[in-house]
């Protein structure tokens, strides 16, 4: 089901954890849908420093968790607003198709937490999350 | 590494005993039943007697009442469109429940899109647990048909069939049950029950995959569903499965004669891994009734943990479980079946269910209770909600 | 005693390398294919492995384009059924012809009683060969499924699909084809043919009993035949059988790679055996087309005498073999195929079918040679018609 | 399927052929429904000398014939006029539910041959065939 790198991510993802004093935090997803991401982001001279997640989630939510944060660390906040759900998923060696949804969270919960850390206002929380929820009920 | 599986719910293995007695059917005695020839007429033989076996363990008075499908689904749907399409002059409501497998809630359904049939989904309590007096409630002038499952595969509990049977009779209501998760765990006896029709599976009870039963009880009419040639006596087309047959045969005598003994080691292997669990971690509640439940079900709500993450974590100790309805996985909701009960999405979401089988050991039993607890650790580590 | 097996349209024996194949799925790897634990991954891989298998027997495009099914019965219902029920507001109007296997008919008989469709029944001429004009005649606007077989199970007579397909492919409707008898016999290609929807069944080509597939192109929406849980991308549900599944794709592989020199072989036995009986025995006829035929199938009218006696006699002498339809014996009716064809009553009670098998051998066909017109003369011998 | 008795009669069958001269003949069935029967008696001094038939039927059509025939040899027609279809079959051991109409064949065509003998007219041709037919066609 999972490829390779999923799984490794998976057995040990990266960055687990959260930061005391972080610059910015983004989550995304409901427990309701049965997704939640948490990012924490330290960033210093417009590089991001630190950043830790947790995640309650599907092995794909775990793993994409984990490689999104490892991916964009050391990163400038300009080329990790590049990160895209495509990206994530491509970096993982592909997700089976259900299950390209959770890559959304990740790279969502990184972009909410850099809005945060910027100061922009951004309310909505998953919306694949929604409409995966409306779809099945 | 070690393999430990705990998932007798969803599939069981094919008893040796089994496949030893289907495996001539194959090469050998392969003739189509239906056949003049002898290759037909001996394998007409092993079929009909492989029919009274699965009479035998249900209790039915004559093996004409069995009827062979290729599994539970189909003797659900046989059971449930049969009946409807059967007699829908009479009447097109039918009154089932809100836990049901989606092999009776999928054929409710289609009759309600596609034929104008009205259903009532009684609900279940915390237990899961139908209140056979909103089976009275519910029926009305145009009610043909009452479905109740014997014994849920989810949580495991056991409904009050032999109650809901004989309201049944009293109205002059059809009943049917699905026993495919009772079949093979514990006692069945139609006449007992009051069944009309009762749907079994081989698989669930260490027979093989691909053949199931439908009892339809003696004078009780029934429109088809699989159209075709004049088998089983023309409730049911296709080439007869005979190594299958013969295999649900076998495991049906088996199951009669192990019940007792199972059920009893099951149980106590049961006991040990519930009382386990609720010592070892903390913020569970096992789902299903106390009491009222099959011997080898286990179904826990762990909370602020995922299913699919913890049953993967498990998988990598070797130890096989399943979470929320292990026949629709694939799908990103949380069991209807858990929320029936009530128990908020969250908590449906993270709900692990272990069932033992006549294979498990108490080893086995030691090895999940030593691994379950770090795994649970693991996850509750990463998960957001934890220390909420 | 020697026993010769001439039924292979009938069912054939699991070859001894497709059981093989099988084994491990019963006993070890006996996973539910759906469940996340490896017990479950490992045979999602092996089912996905047995589709491809399918595919390229019938050179679909895309493996999720089969779906497997208990058997060719339930292929046939789930195509017929599926494409009525889902496209009944666009019209009830379903062509198919008078020589189709029950599989096909009952399943249109049932949509005219229960869901008033119309059916036209095309005719056949004297060989069982539909002519595809009758089929284009007989579009309405109201036409949204054309049902035709591709080899006849009892006279073996091989119809032009091509041209159907062609025709209904022009016409924007809906083409099913039912390839039971063709698949693994003859060579199968669902893009030459035009076929939207195709049913096969292994066990008809040494494969096991209890599985069988429906090709669905692509883009093709069918309602589910068998409802509940969400197997087989949603279109056909209950536990996945694995093992039977495994044996489809085993003998799917190996009926690919045999397919030309199994042909040769078989069509030139079957040349001797026609050759032989017209030669040995007086007032017979062959039925079916003279050289549009699977290359298996031998079907003679022998006047005068009866066919269960002409069975039961040759059976005597260890042959086994048909009359009039196989899969629906028990009926006292002669074939409904041959009465298509115009066969007087008393003719058609006296059809023999030989249906030759990977495994038949020369020595075979001289031993039922040599039987059979001593089995004719006794039995003539009997019949008050045969000095009339 | 078949008792052995059935079996037995069927590879066997006892009295087969016609009778030159017979003194009665009774026949039953159509080809169109599959079975026909024709039975030939010779009768001296009230009691059936010789009896022998001709069928074009199943296998319980040819035990029926032939054990209805062994039945009445010998016997006198007011005897002979007491074979039933049920005599035939618990004769045979039993047929199977769906053969128990073949037995009718038997001791009709053998009444028949009686009538025809007595010079009693009828005209009815097997009913359980005619019936058969309808139903299932
Ligand atoms: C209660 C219940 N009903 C029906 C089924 C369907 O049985 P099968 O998978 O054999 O079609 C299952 C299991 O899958 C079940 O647990
Ligand atoms: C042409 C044809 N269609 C359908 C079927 C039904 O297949 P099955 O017996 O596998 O259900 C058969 C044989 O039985 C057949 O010959
Ligand atoms: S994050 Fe929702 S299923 Fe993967
Ligand atoms: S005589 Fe007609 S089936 Fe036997």
């Amino acid at each position: 089901m999972y490829s390779d790198k999923v799984m490794d991510h998976f057995q040990n993802p990266r960055n687990v954890g959260e930061l005391e004093n972080a610059d910015g935090v983004g989550e995304v997803g409901n427990p309701t849908c049965g997704d939640i991401m948490k990012i924490y982001i330290k960033v210093e001279d417009d590089t991001i420093q630190d950043i830790k997640f947790k995640t309650f989630g599907c092995g794909a939510a775990v793993a994409t968790s984990s490689i999104a944060t490892e991916m964009v660390k050391g990163k400038t906040i300009e080329e990790a607003r590049e990160l895209t759900n495509k990206k994530v998923a491509e970096a993982l060696d592909g997700l089976p198709p259900e299950k390209m949804h959770c890559s959304n969270l990740a790279a969502d919960a990184l972009q909410k937490a850099l809005d945060n850390y910027l100061g922009i206002e951004n309310n909505n929380i998953c919306d694949a999350c929604e409409d995966i929820s409306h779809h099945h009920s | 590494m070690k393999r430990v599986y705990l998932d007798n719910a969803a599939t069981t293995s094919t008893a040796p005993e089994v496949l030893e007695a289907m495996k001539p059917y194959f090469t050998e005695k392969f003739g189509n039943a239906s056949s003049v020839h002898s290759f037909g007429r001996e394998n007409r033989n092993v079929v009909e007697d492989a029919r009274e076996k699965v009479a035998d363990l249900i209790n039915a008075d004559d093996s004409a009442e069995i009827v062979f499908t290729s599994g539970g689904t189909e003797a659900d749907n046989l059971a449930i469109k049969g009946i409807a399409m059967k007699h829908r002059d009479e009447g097109k409501h039918i009154i089932t429940s809100a836990c049901e497998h989606h092999a009776v809630l999928h054929p409710c359904e289609y009759l309600e899109e596609y034929h104008d049939f009205e259903v009532t989904y009684v609900p279940v309590d915390e237990h899961g647990m139908v209140d056979q007096k909103d089976v009275e409630k519910a029926i009305t002038d145009e009610t043909i048909l009452i479905s109740v499952m014997m014994a849920n595969n989810e949580v495991g509990t056991i409904q009050p069939i032999k109650e809901i049977g004989k309201i049944a009779k009293e109205n002059n209501i059809y009943f049917h049950t699905d026993a495919v998760q009772a079949v093979g765990a514990i006692s069945v006896d139609v006449n007992e029950l009051n069944a009309d029709l009762l749907s079994l599976s081989a698989h669930k009870f260490n027979g093989p995959k691909g053949i199931g039963a439908l009892y339809i009880r003696k004078g009780t009419k029934i429109t088809p569903f699989m159209h075709g040639g004049a088998q089983e006596r023309g409730r049911r087309a296709s080439t007869e499965n005979v190594p299958a047959i013969v295999g649900l045969g076998k495991a049906a005598k088996v199951a009669l004669e192990e019940l007792e003994e199972k059920q009893e080691k099951i149980t106590k292997l049961r006991g040990k891994l519930i009382k386990g669990i609720k010592e070892k971690i903390d913020e569970v509640t096992l789902n299903g009734h106390p009491t009222k439940r099959l011997p080898n079900n286990v179904n826990f709500s762990i909370r602020y943990i995922e299913g699919e993450s913890l049953l993967l974590n498990l998988d990598l100790e070797g130890i096989a479980a399943s979470s929320g309805s292990a026949c629709t996985s694939g799908s990103l909701d949380p069991s209807h079946v858990l929320l029936a009960m009530d128990i908020p999405h969250e908590i449906a979401h993270g709900s692990l269910r272990l069932t033992l089988g006549k294979y498990t050991t108490e080893e086995e039993i030691d090895y999940v209770l030593e691994k379950l607890p770090k795994v649970v650790d693991k996850l509750r580590a990463m998960s957001p909600l934890y220390d909420q």
